[in-house]
């Protein structure tokens, strides 16, 4: 995989394998991140590309492959019905503060306000003092343009306000790479304007970013490069450019044509 | 008729004061069995869905049967087999056997099985935790206990409030069969009011108005409670 | 353990099974058919019926059924010496008697029990389908047994199978008035022979053998009847 | 999280407030409910009466201190055998039947049983004059076995019923025409406003039922208590403890032959 900053590498993972009862969903993927990179991940539906997405840090266990987080290779227990488990439990929780993940359905967690949310891993993973903490928490929402709605509880927020308060949670950890799981999916249309910008920001700022989307004129804005997965398999990778307009593949032209 | 109602006053020869300590006796007793079921009820549930298949069996099998079997059999069963039961292992071990008072065989044998009840409550709570919730703790690098302790739990209490709050107003009325067996509490007290003074209908009236007093002052609090742990719910 | 005691007992845990039963069916359905009534009214009643109801059920929740087994019985007996020609009255076999207070005591347990959930069950089912029968000219009272009630209990009905259960391990209680069905005669098992655990295991098996059989017949016959519609 | 901290608290808490090592406090069992003259309560929660008088000088002769117990009267010889109580201090007749299972000291007194019904019912203690009637006994004592043994072929039913006092609030009820029990926890009744309308109509004998009079209950293997149970009984006897004592509830020899 190219890089083309050609500095250190924030995420590499090497023929990954990922097996859901019979069902491969995976079959060897691979994807090397250097700081700065934004690599967006683009596929149909059941393409396997929120999978991948999710076994980068271990939500979902892979069933084969390697993964390296800030040059560090994830220890891994031989496979016992057909996933690989993590043999150090510290190190998984260790590496996992360096990937600050967006998800999907926001996943704020609803007992605590905006600003609790976004404190919490620092005080309570990281070991930041509380006020160390709120200072840079509060900056943080600053940033995402929700300072005023810090004490508000999630469930009083809007789909695009949640979704900019669990970026904020996310870079509240300062992780090596930013995980974006289809952010915008579940907005409704209207909201999806004020999240893209946010996610912009950071990746101009130079944050490393994996995203996987459906927004493929935001992938081609942003992306330094683009991996088309189809079925389980990487079946373009390169530039937006020679992703989206000189493609040699016929189903990335496709799938390129249909959600355009 | 209000020669009668002397009977309850305070002073002799009102008998005021006993059913007042028997009171005290059941708020002790509901209290400790209602903790004591919760701490089961929150292991429970935690073991019920992620523990190995021979302890969710075997858990299965606790709540199954303690929620078919008779409170009042339960309660005689417990009472005489399990402080038994606690004896007999303590001397084959070599210690000795320890004086079980009268008010923690009634915390052990209700809290137990509250337990069943309780683990039933935390569980369905816990499964309506959207999984996403402790998924984005582990994301972070919350280790597995932390994202229960800081996420899971938190994050259930407003699911299992009500069945909680339901099972508070059951353990104070379940005290009341510990006059079965002969537990101080209130429905003893009142019982042995009633005898002595042959007043029954006054005194189990005034008992059910204690009880009463209970179940009402207790929903109250449980709604300010719940109104608290609801706050980061938005109304329907 | 020690079972050798069953034989000689057997005749009298099985009368002692068929009171339980007895009672269990009596009080479910009276208690039932109260219901009805308490809940509705709490739904469409006027404002002082509704009222009453409540705090109906309110009491009969918040008390324990023990004491309230014992008001019905006791209490209640400390006043019929005062009433004059009671003894003599064609009803005193009946008055003398314990099991029709406990009958008394069970059904208003169950009523008021089952009458909270009646209540939540009559206000669940949509307004427009009983406009519906309204509109076809139906009268209030066929509207109820011919619509509002069916809907109301098919979306409760796991919830009264619950109710039963709760009724059946509720009947011990009656051993504490000298009714003895199950566990009174197994109470009277252990005051004979001595034995502690034996008598009790064998009843509670059977307690959760009926517990059993109850919910195998709700289930049975939750499916005969026809979905309720997804809210 | 805070509050499960506290709620682990509690259940700690609450389980070492009455865990203790067991001590060498002699825990002497009674009947839950009332038995007046022989125990009872006062409005302010005293226990008295002639056993709890008595009890406590015999544990005073014992050189031991003793704590009352109350046990739910039929589940009192299961207590005693689980330990949950270390003698039966409760009225308890000494019978061939009760000492299968447990031992007793000599005995502290002995009464004769009666049966009481309303002063206007032919009632006469024998089993053809209860015919159709309903005779009321307490669970597990030796009146229910009396009338068992002589009742149950000719009375309409023999209830029991789990406290003394129960049956006789549904004797002045109405709800059973007879109840056998004893004499002298009778004479209380019989004395108060409920019962101007009742009398003992028949002393009842039988010793294979009611045994050579009342004696404290005791695990069979406590032999040692045992001894000392009945050299602190002659004590009392012997000193004048008893009698003094005897004289404050009865104008008789309660102690009997």
């Amino acid at each position: 995989m190219s890089s083309t900053s050609g500095a250190n590498s924030a995420v590499r993972v090497t023929d990954l394998h990922k097996n859901f009862g019979s069902l491969e969903v995976l079959k060897g993927v691979s994807l090397d991140a250097h700081d700065g990179d934004v690599i967006s991940i683009i596929g149909a539906s059941g393409s396997g590309k929120s999978t991948f997405l999710r076994c980068i840090n271990l939500l979902e266990l892979p069933s084969a492959g390697n993964i390296e987080i800030a040059g560090e290779a994830i220890k891994f227990t031989p496979p016992r019905n057909g996933e690989m488990h993590p043999a150090d439990k510290k190190q998984i929780q260790r590496l996992r503060t360096n990937l600050g993940m967006v998800f999907q359905n926001f996943n704020l967690w609803g007992h605590m306000t905006v600003l609790q949310n976004v404190m919490e891993a620092p005080v309570h993973v990281l070991g930041q003092s509380k006020a160390e903490a709120r200072e840079k928490c509060e900056a943080m929402l600053q940033r995402v343009g929700l300072y005023e709605k810090r004490d508000q509880y999630p469930a009083f927020l809007s789909g695009g306000q949640q979704q900019r308060a669990a970026i904020a949670r996310a870079l509240a950890l300062e992780p090596q790479a930013m995980l974006f799981d289809e952010p915008t999916s579940a907005l409704d249309p209207e909201l999806v304007g004020e999240v893209l910008k946010v996610i912009q920001g950071i990746a101009e700022e130079g944050r490393t970013m994996i995203l996987v989307t459906h927004e493929m004129a935001f992938a081609r804005d942003v992306s330094s490069n683009v991996i088309f997965l189809h079925q389980g398999l990487v079946e373009e990778e390169g530039t937006p450019d020679k992703v989206f307009n000189n493609t040699t593949s016929e189903r990335c032209r496709a799938f390129v044509k249909s959600v355009h | 008729m209000f020669e009668s109602l002397q009977l309850l006053w305070i002073e002799p020869p009102g008998r005021g004061l006993s059913l007042l300590s028997g009171l005290l006796s059941t708020m002790q007793i509901a209290i400790g069995a209602y903790a004591l079921g919760l701490t089961i009820g929150l292991l429970g549930a935690l073991g019920k869905i992620h523990g190995p298949a021979p302890l969710r069996w075997l858990l299965t099998t606790y709540t199954t049967l303690i929620r078919a079997v008779p409170e009042l059999v339960l309660i005689l069963l417990l009472y005489y087999a399990g402080t038994a039961a606690l004896n007999n292992g303590l001397e084959s071990l070599g210690f000795d056997p320890i004086d079980i008072s009268g008010l923690v065989a009634g915390i052990i044998v209700l809290g137990f099985v509250q337990g069943a009840y309780s683990t039933e409550v935390i569980r369905a709570a816990m499964l309506a935790v959207p999984r996403g919730q402790t998924e984005a703790a582990l994301a972070y690098g919350m280790s597995r206990s932390q994202s229960i302790y800081r996420i899971l739990i938190p994050a259930m209490i407003p699911f299992a409030l009500p069945g909680l709050a339901n099972l508070w107003l059951i353990v104070t009325k379940d005290t009341a069969l510990l006059a079965v067996v002969g537990f101080f509490e209130l429905a003893s007290a009142t019982k042995t009011a009633a005898g002595s003074t042959r007043n029954y209908l006054l005194f189990y009236a005034a008992a059910a108005v204690i009880y009463l007093c209970v179940t009402l002052i207790s929903n109250a609090v449980f709604r300010r409670v719940e109104a608290r742990y609801r706050r980061g719910q938005a109304m329907a | 353990m020690d079972w050798s005691w069953l034989p000689e007992y057997s005749d009298k845990l099985i009368s002692g099974f068929w009171l339980t039963i007895q009672l269990l069916v009596i009080c479910s359905t009276l208690g039932f058919l109260l219901s009805v009534p308490i809940g509705l009214v709490q739904v469409t009643g006027p404002r002082w019926l509704a009222a009453i109801a409540r705090g109906f059920c309110t009491t009969i929740r918040g008390t324990p059924l023990l004491i309230q087994l014992w008001l019905i019985y006791y209490g209640v007996g400390e006043l019929f010496p005062s009433i004059e020609g009671i003894r003599e009255s064609f009803l005193w076999p009946v008055l003398r008697a314990a099991f029709p207070y406990a009958i008394v005591a069970f059904t208003l347990s169950v009523a008021g029990y089952v009458g909270e959930v009646m209540r939540g069950a009559f206000a669940g089912v949509p307004k427009g389908e009983l406009e519906a029968a309204r509109s076809m000219g139906m009268s209030p009272f066929k509207i109820l047994y011919r619509i509002w009630l069916p809907r109301a209990v098919q979306n409760v009905f796991p919830t009264l199978a619950g109710e039963v259960v709760l009724t059946l391990k509720a009947t011990p209680l009656a051993a504490t008035i000298t009714i003895y069905e199950l566990f009174g005669r197994s109470t009277e098992v252990r005051q004979d022979t001595f034995l502690v655990y034996e008598p009790l295991l064998l009843v509670a098996g059977i307690y959760v053998l009926l517990t059993g059989i109850i919910v195998v017949i709700f289930g049975w016959l939750e499916n005969r009847i026809p979905k309720p519609s997804v809210a | 999280m805070k509050s499960l901290k506290a709620l682990l608290a509690v259940t700690v808490f609450a389980a070492g407030l009455g865990v203790s090592a067991a001590s060498a406090e002699i825990k002497l069992g009674l009947d839950s409910a009332p038995y007046p003259p022989f125990a009872d309560q006062d409005a302010n929660g005293n226990r008295t009466g002639f056993e709890i008088e008595l009890g406590n000088a015999i544990c005073e002769a014992m050189g031991e201190t003793c704590v009352w117990t109350p046990i739910a009267w039929d589940g009192i010889i299961p207590a005693l055998n689980a330990k949950k109580i270390d003698a039966i201090f409760a009225s308890m007749s000494i019978t061939e039947k009760r000492m299968k299972v447990i031992d007793f000291s000599d005995k502290y007194y002995n009464t004769p049983a009666a049966m009481v019904a309303a002063k206007s019912a032919s009632i006469d203690g024998s089993p053809d004059s209860v015919k159709g009637k309903i005779v009321a006994v307490q669970v597990s004592t030796t009146h229910a076995d009396y009338a068992k043994k002589y009742f149950s072929d000719t009375a309409d039913e023999v209830k029991t019923y789990q406290a003394f006092d129960e049956h006789n609030n549904d004797l002045v009820a109405g709800r059973v025409d007879a109840v056998v029990g004893d004499s002298l926890a009778f004479a209380d009744f019989l004395s108060g406003d409920a019962g101007k309308n009742f009398e003992i109509k028949a002393y009842l004998n039988d010793e294979a039922v009611f045994g050579k009079g009342v004696g404290v209950g005791l695990r069979k293997s406590d032999g040692e208590l045992r001894a000392k149970f009945n050299a602190a009984i002659a004590k009392v006897l012997e000193d004048g403890t008893y009698d003094e004592i005897a004289k404050k509830y009865f104008d008789f020899d309660i102690y009997g032959k």
